[in-house]
């Protein structure tokens, strides 16, 4: 098999796996979390563009998955009380008329195009602000770390408008299925899993075009492309605010599947995890950073059941280890096993620069001189 | 660079699938359905991690002490009951999971959990959708009334209403209330500003900080400035800690300014340090002091289990209760079946740690004594007036006519 | 205006202790380009050293704790550095993931060793009552706290310029590797810093016992706005941290007393993100010779 | 604007080629130290410019200022008739002057060829930039042959040598056309063959381009330089061609008097 050929055949073989051989073996229950993990599998591919291809380490990206889930978790209360009725949640809040803000959620179409432009246009108001004048690197994830903490605590307070603490939940009725049926979950899934493979695509195909390979320029030498006569604010805008759109759609696809969004999930912690998930999974690749954002999942489900405590050691040493010893997560780790296996059988280097432990770049930046 | 990592792709997710499916094996070989064979299983699903841990914990303990009870006296229908124990991990979302894994997989036969009212919302749908039962242990704000959740804690009108009745007795007119910013402090104080403007009491401020908050110092000073007869705290966790410690540096004491706290048990007294708490007041409708023989063998019984420095507390009385109560309803209903049971629920009345416990069956909330009580220096709580005898729950506050419009 | 001055003892005190929560980021962070997410968790080890002391010294644990918690907290960030932060150096995002995944351990090591529930450090005697300025009352607690703050950051300052090892810190901070051709020993130097700008972690964390809960969680309160000092006061500088520290504070503290704490906390962001919109020059060096 | 003086290379042989750069009084203080004291300079339409000095004497610092980098106190740069203060460095690429770095700086992630058609595209708006790059372009290819780089065409631009990466720098200027090139020591730690290469390039460019090189390298300045301007002390010594600036005695003082110094790192 050429190497041309090589990708597009992974790509149909993990396909077939997660569209016909998952729903074939799992139980619709198992089949949920999947959906679930690939919910944050989207996430983390955002994340892997703006992190490891962009160097933006966004550690507020929890932000966006809530605005996207948000807007679509509006339109469900909204649908679920009928018009002219209230949501649950006002009328305990005491809130007697719908907030204006809530009026257009009525309408599926606007929920759905607000789940992804919401958060891309916040990520791109954001973006030009801080990128225009040159905060990056450090300051950057500390920024939007503030920005978690922030979101969180606002839409905390303002329980007429999101809900509060309790955030959005008890959806009855989810473009016509009752979502905890088996059947409405197993369609829940499909639609996680299409959506993820076409945003991969996209997000391949971006980073193939000459906007990928600039931001990849912009990641190693900001300055530099500054004079080649580009704006890397505008640059960095652009890639943010698609990671921001795809964090979005995650969040609006977690709704249905999961049934609650909540402030606990946009907070500083859970926005960590998601960077946690691309780091083991490899960021510096698009693959990596998705099936990152499954495997931590997963993890984080299977031995959260067996030991809970113990499930933070884990997680705390997992993520040490990955950062000493393998930069480039898992993705690198097996790229580079793979490397050393195909040296050794055609007996000689392979045709592009080996880079053992995982790249390091993207990390130039400096916060002190 | 992208083409490389694919084989891995593949191959991790071609393993977590097959791990997946082996947990899914596993489980529905072993998941038989809840009441066969020798054994009940039943889940106990509480944050075993996160920062609603600390609470938590303690009532599962208090629940798997009261399952262990019940087999020690030859368990239920004849059947030994097994705890499927879930981390709720502090987090709503995951309670909603866990919920359904201990409905769908482990086919247990009802759920005593949660404590924040975010939890209890998150897992609402998935037990009325599944139709199985949830025990739910932690007085909350009322106005809910789910025909799958049984409420073993104090509704408003338990725990609330009596708080505000007896500051009135006191001639504290003037009240100052303090939250936390989520769904209970601003229900609660919704309704006590109802009846505040019912009962001639006037409201003198409100204020929320965010949860976990820790700098109270601006608070304090509004407090102090509006001077108020008594603060009415619905403070959550740890910002309590941080409260009370910076109320009593700027000079208030329990004399000058009572706090009426509604979420201060036994447990958190430590915490706060009980130099800062000391004399202050408190609504439950259970203290480790509470007489009576039932509550003595409650508490000796968990301090051999758990430790002799232990505490017991309202909400683990009421988990313990919820564990009691379900197996009596059971017991009368001759099967597990949900339905049997919510029919054999109702009118079942239970001599309990903290007295006599009934179970209304039209709302499912339960008959419940209101106590008032004192910190004291030794970090018990002491009581200083109780209701006589249990009162009536009453979720949606329909019998008192100053709470008209609030649902 | 009578509401405006009671204001101000209260945003002093805010200030102080954002300023003590930050001065050992400032430390670690400013100067050796190290996020140290674990700095909370330092604070953490120093406050329960207090408690800890205090089955010895009784009330005056606080007083005690703040020599030994330095010590403790300092060794704690001594063992980070050797262990794993000095092969991080002028990587800081990786710096960044990599305490955070320490400080999971420290946390969750925390609530093993002491328990989940919050733990109790009884306050000295002397610090009971305070003193009424402006129409509100500035507690001793809250004196001791601007006191110690203030302390801390003259110290710094005196260590940074006055005396030797600090002049070469500072050398090493200017230049590593003419520092370092110059005969000085930069690892140790990083070491002394980290262990300097953990040992303040510790004394916060004593400070803390006297305000707020002491429990696993701790440092998780504090983290994010002693970063945003750090940020907001440009790389780091001592003094911008100060003014930062004070402007922050006060801040809070008037925007809580009109509005309230939720919203205090979103206007203290935004104040933020609009100041770096306005002096972007302090966070940065743009070297024209050699671009990044 | 103060001193509207022409400066004494007027005399120049390009003279009667429109001025294409014109600095007027430029005053450049970092903190207290002044870097630049009110320095006058014209290059013309197709010149070849050598700008030399002792180290500290401004030299880099004037080329940040004409490129955006550093803000002067005072004082005006006109490019082509526009005033180039306050512009910020991306817009001012985008009127046509590109630089080059002492320390070189490509990206290493993607290959020369990438590296060059980047620098190629940068007037293309951002919707064109998302489309999938197919082939090489023209600009690129003569790039890359002008350069020599035609062979690394689709290797990694890290695994060039030193020198390999100047000239990548140079090839990526080329690709973007402009019109004055501002090169900052571009033999600096080259081998002897790699500075007669670079040389070769460098009169090849001049040949279509405005060119400013700052440079040390007295054996290089002998074989390729026409026109000198000599800074010193943040202000310009003197004016002239190869000759007279090396006979002048202002000039051997300060500068040539002590040649082996002025290496920075």
């Amino acid at each position: 098999m050429t190497a041309r050929m090589r990708g597009p055949a992974l790509f149909t073989a993990v396909a077939l796996l997660v569209l016909v051989v998952a729903p074939a073996v799992l139980d619709p229950f198992r089949l949920g979390l999947l959906a679930k993990y690939l919910c944050f599998a989207i996430a983390a591919l955002g994340i892997g563009l703006a992190w490891g291809q962009g160097g933006m380490l966004t550690l507020g990206q929890g932000v966006f998955f809530g605005l996207g889930g948000y807007s679509m978790a509006m339109y469900l209360k909204l649908h679920d009380a009928g018009p002219g009725n209230l949501p649950d949640f006002m009328v305990w809040s005491g809130v007697e008329r719908l907030p204006l803000l809530w009026k257009p959620f009525t309408s599926p179409v606007f929920a759905i195009a607000a789940a992804v432009v919401v958060p891309a246009a916040a990520a791109a108001l954001l973006g030009l602000l801080v990128f225009r004048q040159r905060v990056r690197g450090a300051y950057f994830a500390i920024l939007s770390q503030a920005l978690a903490a922030a979101f969180t605590i606002w839409l905390v307070g303002q329980q007429g408008l999101t809900g509060g603490t309790n955030g959005l939940t008890h959806f009855y009725d989810v473009f016509g299925r009752d979502p905890e049926t088996d059947g409405a979950k197993r369609i829940f899934y499909f639609v996680v899993a299409v959506v993820l493979g076409a945003l991969y695509l996209l997000a391949r195909q971006l980073m193939k075009s000459r906007f990928g390979r600039l931001l990849v320029a912009v990641r190693d030498g900001e300055d530099r492309v500054r004079f080649l006569g580009y704006n890397p604010a505008t640059v960095k805008t652009v890639a943010f605010a698609v990671s921001a759109a795809m964090a979005g759609i995650a969040g609006a696809l977690y709704v249905p599947v999961v049934g609650i969004i909540s402030p606990s999930l946009l907070g500083v912690v859970p926005s960590i995890e998601l960077v946690v998930a691309v780091a083991i999974g490899g960021r510096f690749s698009l693959a990596g950073a998705a099936l990152g954002g499954v495997l931590l999942n997963w993890a984080h489900t299977t031995f959260s059941e067996q030991y809970p405590s113990g499930w933070v050691y884990l997680q705390g040493l997992m993520f040490i280890l990955v950062i000493m010893v393998a930069p480039g997560g898992v993705a690198g780790a097996a790229r580079w096993a793979a490397e050393a296996i195909g040296r050794r059988r055609t007996g000689r280097g392979p045709s592009s620069v080996p880079e053992p432990a995982g790249p390091t770049h993207g990390q130039k930046e400096v916060a002190a001189p | 660079m992208l083409r490389k990592s694919l084989p891995v792709l593949a191959s991790l997710a071609a393993a977590t699938l097959l791990s997946l499916a082996a947990c899914g094996d596993s489980e529905s070989s072993g998941g038989t359905a809840a009441a066969s064979g020798n054994t009940i299983k039943v889940g106990v699903l509480h944050s075993l991690s996160g920062t609603m841990a600390i609470s938590e914990v303690t009532v599962k303990n208090s629940e798997l002490m009261a399952i262990d009870e019940i087999n020690a006296a030859g368990g239920v229908l004849g059947k030994k009951l097994q705890p499927v124990v879930e981390d709720g991990a502090s987090d709503w979302p995951t309670f909603a999971e866990k919920a359904q894994k201990l409905i769908r997989k482990d086919k247990v036969a009802t759920v005593f959990g949660g404590w924040t009212s975010a939890s209890r919302k998150a897992m609402l749908p998935v037990f009325e959708r599944n139709k199985a039962l949830l025990w739910y242990p932690v007085q909350y704000e009322g106005l809910e009334s789910s025909p799958y959740i049984y409420y073993t804690g104090a509704t408003t009108n338990q725990q609330i209403v009596p708080a505000l009745d007896y500051l009135k007795e006191k001639g504290k007119k003037k009240i100052f209330l303090v939250g936390s910013d989520y769904v209970f402090p601003r229900t609660a104080n919704k309704e006590i500003k109802a009846y505040a403007k019912a009962n001639g009491m006037t409201i003198l401020g409100e204020e929320y900080t965010p949860l976990g908050a820790t700098e109270y110092s601006t608070l304090v000073n509004k407090v102090m400035q509006a001077k108020p007869d008594a603060v009415f705290n619905t403070l959550n966790g740890d910002s309590n800690v941080a409260f009370f410690k910076q109320l009593k540096s700027a000079g208030a004491t329990a004399s000058s300014l009572p706090v009426m706290s509604v979420s201060i048990a036994e447990e958190e007294v430590k915490g706060i340090g009980v130099d800062n708490v000391a004399g202050q007041l408190v609504a439950w409708n259970y203290y480790m002091t509470t007489p009576g023989k039932t509550n003595e063998t409650f508490v000796k019984a968990f301090r051999a289990k758990y430790g002799a420095d232990k505490v017991t507390s309202d909400p683990m009385e009421a988990g313990y209760n919820a564990v009691k109560l379900w197996a009596a309803a059971v017991q009368k209903a001759g099967t597990t079946e949900v339905e049997a049971v919510k029919k054999a629920a109702g009118g079942i009345s239970l001599d309990l740690p903290e007295g006599k416990v009934t179970i209304d069956g039209a709302n499912h909330h339960m008959y419940k004594t209101a106590r008032i009580g004192v910190i004291q220096p030794d970090g018990t709580i002491k009581e200083v007036w109780d209701s006589g005898k249990p009162i009536a729950p009453d979720p949606y506050l329909k019998s008192y006519p100053w709470a008209a419009g609030l649902s | 205006m009578e509401a405006l001055l009671s204001q101000l003892p209260i945003g002093l005190s805010i200030a102080a202790v954002l300023m003590l929560v930050a001065l050992g980021l400032t430390f670690t962070f400013g100067q050796m380009g190290v996020i140290n997410m674990a700095h909370g968790e330092f604070m953490m080890a120093g406050a329960y050293t207090a408690y800890v002391l205090q089955d010895w010294t009784g009330r005056e644990a606080v007083l005690a704790a703040l020599p030994v918690a330095f010590a403790v907290a300092g060794a704690m960030g001594l063992v980070l550095e050797r262990a794993a932060v000095r092969r991080f150096y002028g990587r800081p995002l990786d710096t960044l993931l990599l305490t955070w995944g320490v400080s999971l351990v420290l946390q969750q090591l925390a609530r093993d060793i002491f328990g989940a529930p919050n733990v109790q450090v009884r306050a000295p005697g002397w610090l009971d009552g305070g003193v009424r300025m402006f129409g509100s009352q500035l507690p001793y607690t809250r004196l001791f706290i601007i006191v110690l703050a203030a302390v801390s950051a003259l110290a710094i300052w005196a260590y940074q310029n006055r005396t030797r090892q600090g002049r070469r810190m500072r050398s090493v901070m200017q230049n590593r590797q003419l520092a370092a051709c110059s005969g000085i020993d930069t690892g140790r130097v990083d070491q002394l810093t980290f262990f300097i700008g953990s040992g303040l972690a510790g004394v916060a964390g004593v400070a803390l016992t006297l305000i707020g809960p002491i429990g696993p969680n701790l440092g998780t309160y504090y983290i994010v706005d002693a970063f945003l000092v750090v940020v907001a006061g440009g790389l780091g500088r001592l003094r911008g941290a100060v003014i930062a520290a004070l402007a922050l504070g006060l801040l809070d503290s008037y925007a809580e007393f009109w509005t309230d704490a939720s919203l205090a906390k979103v206007i203290g962001f935004a104040a933020i993100v609009v100041f770096l919109q306005a002096r972007p020059q302090g966070l940065f060096v743009l070297r024209s010779r050699a671009l990044t | 604007m103060t001193s509207p003086s022409p400066p004494a290379s007027a005399a120049a042989p390009a003279s009667e080629a429109p001025a294409l750069l014109e600095i007027r009084g430029l005053e450049v203080v970092f903190g207290g130290f002044r870097a630049l004291t009110g320095v006058d300079l014209t290059v013309r339409q197709g010149e070849l410019r050598f700008l030399i000095g002792p180290n500290g004497a401004g030299k880099t610092t004037l080329i940040d200022v004409i490129t955006g980098l550093t803000r002067p106190a005072s004082g005006s740069v006109g490019f082509a008739g526009t005033s180039l203060l306050g512009r910020r460095e991306h817009r001012i690429v985008r009127l046509g002057i590109g630089r080059t770095f002492q320390t070189s700086v490509v990206f290493e992630e993607l290959t020369v060829a990438e590296n060059i058609d980047l620098a190629a595209c940068f007037r293309r708006p951002l919707p064109a930039l998302l489309r999938q790059r197919r082939g090489t372009s023209e600009a690129v290819a003569t790039a890359l042959e002008r350069t020599g780089l035609a062979g690394f065409a689709d290797r990694p631009a890290g695994v060039l040598s030193h020198g390999q990466r100047q000239w990548l720098e140079i090839g990526m200027l080329i690709a973007q056309r402009p019109r004055l090139l501002l090169l900052d020591e571009p033999v600096a730690g080259m081998s002897r063959t790699e500075r007669d290469r670079t040389g070769e390039l460098l009169v090849e460019i001049a040949k279509d381009h405005t060119v400013i090189v700052v440079e040390h390298d007295m054996e290089f300045l002998r074989r390729y330089a026409s026109q000198v301007t000599v800074l010193h002390e943040g202000s310009v010594l003197m004016e002239g061609d190869v000759a007279a600036v090396q006979a002048d005695a202002r000039v051997q003082e300060v500068y040539l008097g002590r040649p082996r110094e002025e290496k920075t790192p």
